[in-house]
């Protein structure tokens, strides 16, 4: 396998590499904007008057407004940019990964408590292990 | 003659920093986590460097997609805290070590490390939380007003793909302690680590762990670290998960260290937050 | 495959843009200058190249004293002119290659350069006195609309000391040279070595001029490459002038060319307003 | 001599290194400003109450404002950024050469149509070569 198929070959797992960057630029540049107070007011005060300062794809936008966490990942994002965006709504590292991975936060936290997530049979999609 | 007295390396959860931040160190949840970080802050106040070299990544704060240094160092007066989006964690500006910085620079260029030359470096939690974490329980530490120690701030990408080699890392090191070991000034030196253990923060897989993986990594820091050196990339991200690629940094540390080191101290907790919280304590054999 | 079919070296002189801009390249002053610079359009109309790997310094443009990347590299799509306190130059923003300037990041990362990678980077006239130099007269460059050909820029860092050293210059070109020809797509690449000739722009020194050196550099880059690898930034200032030392980029240029090269084309001029002018073409040999 | 002995060594030369950098940062920060047209014409509307935004020293304003172009330099400017200085009161790099070398633009420019300063001489204060 090539070194990007074996990347692929992971499960759940998307790679911020060329591109993701390329694809997420300005969903990632809205997210970084939301560091400054003034910025999260602005675009909590007025959603989609504030996106229209950054020409991100619809599908993106839709993301955006929809608090759809993993689909603003498959598009392009990155989850260190996310955070501001997660933060701006009150939501931590924990309750973005809930989201993501199809549980509650409260679920996801019984996991984490429990050892977290085995390693077992989430190497591989091909080899399954 | 400054010369580097220990290392250590800890993870830089931002859960551990709101924790305590918010007055929750002792609950029944988190006090396990910060019980064990008790040794390694008497060690350091035993050692009291007069400078922390300390390496860590920026999380997409300084740092944007519009500019992304592979390695930088803060070569400013001081280094705000960063808003990550919460606001600024109440802590005290990080004061640096400008002289020892800017010689750091000039000697890690010479011998051909790019690294990017930085004055203006608001640091998140990758800096903020370690200092937090082992600066102890002394009255300087508890509502602190100033740090205990000066830090000259190193930083390394890992959030864009690629970052450097583990390779490239542990070689950074070693070029720090010879930049060190020619600096004119007596100083004690502790190198920091940061980032890790094992942990993903996004997709279907969040919250993977690999204790087995990260114990074995703990191990080898002290006893081999050559094959530390050669895990690529793909190993990290597959067996400790994405974010996991930050243990590179530990190796800078490590490199940092000269050839054989003793562990004085390790301490290994599941879960803070996402992560396996790992923290070890190094010293250079005497 | 990709593969480097061509190397130039140019000066970049800001008064040479001026005067390109204001239409005075045919006046007495001037014309000796231009004219030295049409044998070189013309051979880069022949070679026709798909992308300039265009070699260059920021002069406090796009980084100022807050972030100062030894080495940088343009990942975005294009790069606007820069407003160099004039206003910017009256010529087309220059497009980018992402494509591949991502695909030299990850191969020089992984063999070990530690460069910046840059989205947003306004050009000043260091990478824009160049194209317009070597463009030529053809319809698209007497007002162009267009650039005719697609840049990577590699911005090295030649303002803040420590600049990186001439060897390691040289070397970073032999791993462009490798990743070029790691390059999944059938490209041509021409790579822009620029800035130099001597001349210092600061003191009372200013306007010195050393043609003696200039013409023994220009000379070796044919036939003593390791001897110029090894010229220390001390010479480059004290025989040149202090802002001689770009010539440091000159050797990125030659050193992706590979071991072998035949020089084409050379002209030398002074003066360029502070600057004596050099111009080289260089192929790699058969 | 150490390397910095050696640089000292040089007649009329100012090697923007550590020291410089950092004596001359709100200097530079101040003249890098320059860069954008609205603060060119605030500075030129207001040129000490411009100043106020950045924290320089005394005799650092002094040469901002005396147009002191070596002085600017032996107080830690770099030429290149000093340059959006030049270029925000019409004055090009070769005029700043002249006013540093201490003749007039027009005779600075003369030597340099005779083949520039020659560095016979301008090698080595100690050694006067
Ligand atoms: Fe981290
Ligand atoms: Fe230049």
């Amino acid at each position: 396998m090539s070194d990007q198929d074996q990347f692929d070959d992971i499960p759940g797992t998307y790679l911020f590499d060329r591109h993701r960057s390329r694809q997420g630029y300005h969903l990632n540049m809205f997210f970084f904007s939301l560091m400054k107070p003034e910025n999260r007011e602005a675009f909590l005060a007025d959603e989609e008057g504030y996106l229209d300062g950054f020409p991100m794809t619809p599908e993106q936008r839709k993301g955006v407004l929809e608090r759809d966490w993993l689909g603003m990942i498959k598009l392009g994002g990155n989850v260190y940019y996310m955070s501001k965006f997660g933060a701006t709504l009150g939501r931590s590292f924990q309750y973005m990964a809930g989201a993501m991975s199809g549980v509650t936060q409260e679920e996801y936290a019984d996991m984490m408590k429990a050892g977290g997530r085995s390693i077992d049979g989430n190497r591989s999609k091909s080899e399954e292990n | 003659m400054a010369r580097i007295v220990g290392g250590l390396a800890t993870s830089h959860v931002p859960a551990v920093g709101a924790a305590i931040d918010l007055g929750k160190t002792q609950t029944d949840h988190w006090k396990p986590l910060f019980d064990g970080y008790v040794p390694a802050q008497e060690w350091l106040a035993r050692v009291d460097p007069d400078v922390i070299v300390l390496v860590y990544n920026d999380h997409a704060t300084a740092f944007s997609l519009e500019i992304i240094p592979t390695f930088g160092i803060g070569v400013a007066e001081n280094f705000p805290p960063a808003d990550e989006g919460w606001g600024p964690r109440p802590v005290p500006t990080v004061d640096g070590h400008a002289e020892l910085a800017w010689h750091l620079s000039e000697s890690l260029i010479l011998d051909e490390f790019d690294i990017t030359m930085i004055n203006e470096m608001p640091v998140d939690h990758g800096l903020t939380v370690p200092l937090s974490l082992t600066c102890g329980k002394d009255s300087r530490c508890e509502a602190p007003e100033q740090w205990p120690h000066r830090v000259v701030p190193i930083s390394v990408n890992v959030v864009q793909y690629p970052p450097p080699t583990g390779k490239r890392c542990y070689d950074l090191g070693r070029a720090i302690r010879k930049a060190v070991e020619a600096y004119h000034e007596d100083l004690d030196i502790v190198v920091y680590g940061t980032g890790g253990m094992s942990h993903q923060l996004h997709g279907e897989r969040a919250g993977l762990i690999n204790s087995k993986w990260d114990t074995a990594f703990l191990d080898d820091l002290t006893r081999d670290p050559e094959r530390l050196k050669s895990i690529p990339f793909l190993e990290y991200v597959r067996e400790t998960g994405a974010e996991g690629i930050e243990l590179v940094m530990w190796l800078i540390m490590r490199g940092a260290l000269g050839d054989d080191v003793s562990e004085i101290y390790r301490h290994y907790h599941i879960p803070a937050s996402n992560t396996a919280s790992g923290l070890i304590v190094l010293e250079p054999a005497a």
